[in-house]
């Protein structure tokens, strides 16, 4: 219990107290900047985990032949030509400004095996799925977004007037308004709707956020909270 | 057959008659074209910033050349129509093949996510299984070659990365190879995990980063977040704009002053709704749902804007389609 | 028994522990920082001359001066911390207002039970370097607890190979803790991959093919929220999301059933633990925002009454004062 | 059967297939006639453009690339414009990327706007790419004590020392305006809470942002944020302001935002068709008596 609980609880609050303590004193200022190294190198370790997770989820559903086997298949396919490619940096010319150096050359050209999967599988997959996006959020206006009550009017009506109020549509629609009363053109309005409402409501919002983050964090480093952390057992 | 299956038949039947009907009139569809460029470099010995001799490698003519590949650079469709214009027998600018494969299975793997809007179907299944592989090993990738070479490999074997990969790595100090030996230690306890016996040690290094998550974030969001702006919202509200002519603008005066006191109620009302301590009832009450007024709007504007950003990114998306691939429309004069 | 009550005593030994390691902090800090204090404000005496500027050199060279406030504060919120967490231990429970979120997520799990289906929980897309994550991590791991009372099966696909490491320790604890370890199943907390969006196309048709009653989004997420939600809600799925990017709140708000906004998020596990300890954090909490409104409406106040009668000297000193003790050097 | 009953039961495909329709007929009516809808710039963008006009010339400018493909069909036309009037300033350049493939993105940028259009500025001296540097808030944090540090490198290898345009940069203060282009973390909000808080009115920054984070970024301008261009709106406004200032017909590759306005209109007034047409079903709704 000793090693498996209260020593990691112990690590996370020296860890926590020591970097909390750097940012106040002058000698160990930079500590915060070298657990940002350390932390990408352990993350990039820890890919090892992942890739196991990633083969042996695949692979059961091979050899158990459960629905949709095929596409493991494919997944696991494009999963090992890809990484070949790429820690290998295959068909990769050298730097122009280093040739004798093997590996110094870029893999992200598209002349490169693993360039052509970036360029013309992953990003054009990636990007469609982003831009699905625009669908969704048209069926969930159309859906979700009725005046119930006062506050889902105010948030569509908020809606109503920045989707207006940033296109040429506001123009149209509230352009012909005279001068002294230009500011309740669509474009002013949405405007001011920006930089008063929506200033207020964000701060609000990211005070709560930051306050909530220190309680966190000192529920964290006083051991108050100690669900985040597991048994540690052997699986 | 069901009306589904019926459905996809008929897309897929339209799809491939507009395809042939595009394929046949004008220059055709999406094709791309590489221009061969022959790279050969020499070596030359400089005097270096500290006085020291280094070796700089140089573009040089082809028989001089120690080091010599060959380059292929995409060009615009337009090179090329204008190249076998004047030569027919050029072979200069070239169709290359893998990426004309490439942008055809760009294409398919667009349409096949776009499919997914429709129904499951097998065509986005077969996008979903790829882009889980090759994602995956791509980020495994880059995070092998941009943070475990220079900076793990950097700071622990310098001299065979600075021969292999970057030869012109800087040596790291004292604290960047302890920062790394301890990232090593605690990446291999990560690893333990796959060892038979004694997993839990994998326990120490997430505690570790969890506790050093905790004791930097709280005080980047404390410094930046909870002071900052709690600092900008402690305005004076009257605001007096003067006049051009030199008096007091009396109309700016007063929207300037009502929308400081609209971004000030705004902002206490908004903490108070976050209160948990303390029932919602009565002024809190009062003040809580005027705080949930605010929120309310807040992400209504939220919603509007980042509308605006989905559209574009879908807007990009058809631009693909209708001019890299289809042919349809050249915005960018790349072909004519 | 007798275990278990040296198992108490070891427990409040270590917070005791831990209460003086902080309490030791905090007496450093405080003598540096009071010697900083005297050298950064020369009190002017009524001589006009500084009459206190005798400060040890050497505190001079370890201490960063300029984050004094900084400090301040971040020690405000941990004495607060302690003297409300050792309040609530003495049986001085706060009363915690309804959340309305947390209140389903019981009534969310019993349903995926009743109707034999999975409950997904999405962890967010970050890493455990974002305390986002960990709160994740936290909820779910209370989420585990209930599930494993029902006999519900959790699915938690990973977008980070550290968080799903993690993941798995906190199931694993949950199904313990609730004395049913068998119902661990490790093989349903998977890495998928660390592309946003390729990690979204997985999630998304897994939604759809297996159709999980209820799904829970905990953590930082980005422009994936809606595509999860939206797919959630065409399933007929119970949703509950909580996050603190405030850019995805109005698609959760919009496409969920319930929504823990902002800092609900973060307080949402502490709620949802019911212990006392956890729920004093709450209050202190609480109580550093009625500080920080309290510096708004003062500050503003003096701001704008020294700004209608023409900036009298003792006003703008103490708007000043106030400014400094948030960080900003006027 | 009611009108919006029926309305109320239609099946969600159709509203993909009206957003689908919305967006691309534009884009291919756009593509054909080659014609914008003009536009008139916020005061946002309006500082933007000033914040850059005002620098002397020879200033150095530390230009972010904080984001991927995947969002650069909102960012790339700002960081077109963006380093187009840099450009044009005379500015001294020096590009970075804390994400992956910013860098390469940097590269681009640079190809189409410094090396075609303005010949004469040369790479180390004018206009530099530095990369991408892993570590996220760490590289900020070192940038404020040493720049070289953060970046020892540029893309092509050289070390960051030999470089003509750092040669008296020390820290990120050395560079009077920060630009950065972002999509997410880490990003615009980093800047400005781990760099140009820590500056303390030393160093501007002005951003460019997706639509999505827009919202986010407005409490910091124009305090933090001396200016801010949100989303393509935003971008199309300042794309504007730069053709006019620069004069001549502008070339197409600086349109691009503008070009994509016309799919947002009409994206945008199917969105608030759809608000309408929900809110009809639900008032008709309530008139009708529960059964």
């Amino acid at each position: 219990m000793i090693l498996r609980r209260t020593i990691p609880i112990w690590i996370a609050t020296l860890g926590g107290f020591v970097m909390l303590i750097s940012a106040f004193g002058k000698p160990i200022e930079g500590m915060g900047e070298s657990f940002a190294e350390v932390f990408n190198v352990i993350a990039a370790i820890a890919f090892v985990l992942g890739a196991g997770s990633l083969l042996k989820a695949n692979l059961t559903k091979i050899s158990r032949r459960d629905a949709g086997w095929g596409f493991a298949i494919v997944t696991l396919s494009t999963f090992a030509v890809t990484l070949i490619a790429g820690i290998f940096k295959v068909g990769v010319n050298p730097s122009r400004d280093f040739p004798l150096a093997t590996f110094s050359g870029k893999q992200t050209t598209p002349e490169s095996p693993f360039g052509w999967l970036y360029e013309y599988a992953m990003v054009p997959l990636t990007s469609t799925m982003f831009a699905l996006l625009a669908f969704y959020v048209a069926s969930a206006a159309f859906r979700a977004f009725r005046a119930k009550n006062l506050e889902a009017g105010l948030l569509l009506g908020t809606a109503f007037i920045v989707l207006l109020g940033r296109t040429f549509a506001g123009v149209i629609l509230t352009g012909w308004l005279p001068e002294w009363a230009s500011g309740l053109r669509l474009e002013n309005l949405s405007v001011y709707v920006m930089q008063v409402f929506n200033t207020a409501g964000n701060r609000a919002i990211i005070v709560g956020i930051a306050l909530g983050v220190a309680a966190t964090s000192l529920r964290i480093l006083l051991g108050v909270d100690r669900s985040w952390m597991g048994t540690g057992g052997d699986r | 057959m069901t009306r589904q299956g019926k459905t996809w038949l008929v897309m897929c039947g339209v799809l491939a008659a507009l395809l042939i009907a595009r394929g046949l009139t004008g220059e055709g569809l999406g094709r791309v074209y590489v221009k061969k460029v022959e790279v050969s470099l020499g070596s030359e010995q400089v005097a270096g910033a500290q006085g020291v001799s280094q070796t700089i490698w140089k573009e040089v003519p082809a028989d001089k050349a120690t080091m010599k590949w060959v380059e292929w650079n995409q060009v615009a469709p337009k090179e090329f129509f204008a190249a076998r214009a004047a030569n027919p027998a050029q072979d200069s600018i070239s169709l290359s093949w893998p990426r004309t494969i490439g942008l055809w299975l760009g294409a398919f793997f667009t349409l096949a996510i776009m499919s997914f809007l429709y129904a499951d179907n097998i065509a986005y299944k077969l996008a979903e299984a790829t882009v889980i592989g090759v994602s995956a090993a791509y980020w495994m990738v880059i995070g092998f070659w941009e943070t475990l070479v220079p900076k793990l490999f950097g700071a622990l074997t310098p001299t065979l990365v600075s021969k292999l990969v970057l030869p012109s790595l800087q040596p790291s100090d004292v604290v960047q190879q302890i920062s790394m030996w301890v990232a090593l230690v605690l990446g291999v306890m990560m690893l333990w995990r796959l060892a038979p016996r004694g997993g839990w040690i994998a326990a120490w290094p997430l505690a570790f980063i969890v506790g050093v998550t905790a004791g930097l974030k709280i005080v980047s969001h404390v410094e930046s977040d909870l002071m900052a702006q709690a600092a900008a919202t402690m305005q004076p509200i009257v605001e007096v704009v003067p006049s051009a002519t030199g008096g007091t603008d009396w109309y700016a005066t007063t929207w300037a002053t009502l929308a400081n006191a609209l971004v000030l109620v705004g902002v206490v009302c908004g903490l108070v709704y976050f209160l948990f301590s303390v029932q919602h009832k009565g002024v809190i009450g009062g003040a809580a749902r005027v705080g949930v007024w605010y929120l309310m709007i807040t992400f209504g504007a939220a919603f509007g804007f980042t509308v605006m950003g989905r559209i574009a990114l879908l807007a990009a998306r058809f631009e693909f389609l209708f001019d890299d691939w289809l042919w349809l429309i050249d915005p960018n004069h790349l072909r004519s | 028994m007798h275990s278990t009550a040296r198992a108490v005593l070891r427990r409040r030994f270590q917070n005791r522990l831990r209460s003086a390691v902080l309490l030791v902090a905090m007496l450093v800090f405080v003598r540096v920082a009071a010697a900083e204090f005297i050298t950064q404000v020369p009190v002017e005496s009524a001589q006009g001359a500084p009459s206190a500027t005798t400060a040890p050199i050497e505190a001079t060279a370890l201490f960063n001066e300029h984050r004094l406030p900084l400090g301040m504060w971040i020690l405000g919120i941990g004495v607060a911390t302690t003297i409300f967490v050792s309040r609530a231990r003495s049986g001085k429970l706060p009363t915690i207002r309804r959340i309305a979120a947390l209140e389903a997520v019981d009534e969310a799990i019993g349903r995926a039970t009743e109707m034999g289906r999975p409950v997904l929980f999405i962890p967010g897309i970050q890493d455990m370097d974002n305390i986002q994550t960990v709160a994740g991590i936290t909820m779910l791991s209370r989420v585990a607890t209930t599930a494993a009372h029902y006999d519900a099966v959790i699915e938690a696909p990973t977008s980070r190979s550290l968080v799903m490491e993690a993941a798995r320790d906190a199931v694993q604890a949950s199904c313990l803790a609730a004395g049913r370890p068998e119902s661990f199943q490790p093989d349903r907390i998977n890495y998928i991959t660390d592309e946003q969006f390729g990690y979204a196309a997985y999630v998304g048709g897994k939604m759809l093919r297996e159709k999980p009653a209820a799904c829970f989004y905990m953590g930082c997420f980005f422009a994936e929220s809606l595509i999860f939600s939206e797919i959630g809600n065409s399933i007929g799925a119970i949703q509950i999301a909580g996050t603190a990017e405030s850019s995805q709140l109005p698609f959760f708000v919009a496409a969920c059933d319930y929504t823990l906004i902002g800092e609900e998020f973060f307080a949402a596990s502490a709620y949802l633990s019911g212990e006392p300890d956890q729920l004093g954090t709450l209050q202190a909490q609480d109580s550093a925002k009625i500080a920080v409104l309290a510096f708004i409406v003062i500050g503003s106040a003096v701001a704008t009454v020294s700004a209608i009668c023409g900036s009298p000297s003792f006003l703008v000193e103490a708007y000043h004062l106030l400014q400094r003790a948030l960080g900003v050097s006027p | 059967m009611n009108f919006w009953l029926r309305l109320d039961s239609m099946d969600r495909r159709w509203v993909f297939l009206m957003m689908g329709l919305a967006v691309a007929i534009p884009i291919l009516w756009i593509g054909i006639t080659g014609r914008t809808f003009p536009e008139t710039a916020t005061p946002a963008a309006r500082d933007v453009f000033r914040a850059i006009d005002s620098l002397p010339e020879g200033s150095r400018v530390l230009f972010g690339f904080d984001y991927d493909p995947a969002s650069s069909g909102e960012l790339q036309p700002m960081a077109t414009s963006l380093m187009r009037q840099c450009a044009a300033k005379k500015l001294r350049i020096v590009c970075i990327a804390l994400w992956p493939l910013g860098g390469n993105l940097a590269q681009e940028t640079l190809a189409e706007v410094v090396r075609s259009d303005f010949p004469t500025m040369r790479e180390g001296v004018d206009f530099v790419n530095l990369g991408y540097q892993a570590g996220n808030e760490g590289v900020m944090k070192v940038v404020l004590t040493d720049f070289k540090k953060a970046f020892p490198v540029d893309s092509r290898g050289q070390p960051s020392n030999d470089i003509e345009i750092l040669k008296d940069v020390k820290t990120v203060s050395d560079f009077p305006l920060i630009v950065n282009v972002g999509a997410g973390y880490p990003g615009n909000k980093e800047w400005i809470q781990y760099v140009i808080s820590a500056c303390q009115g030393k160093v501007k920054m002005v951003a460019g942002c997706t639509g999505v984070s827009a919202p986010q970024l407005y409490p910091y301008y124009p305090v933090q944020l001396a200016g801010l261009l949100g989303a393509i709106k935003g971008a199309a406004e300042y794309e504007s302001l730069v053709n006019e200032a620069m004069g001549g017909v502008p070339a197409p590759k600086y349109l691009e935002a503008q070009r994509r306005m016309a799919p947002q209109l009409f994206g945008h007034l199917l969105m608030v068709s759809l608000i309408l047409a929900g809110n009809g079903i639900y008032f008709a709704g309530k008139r009708r008596p529960q059964r």
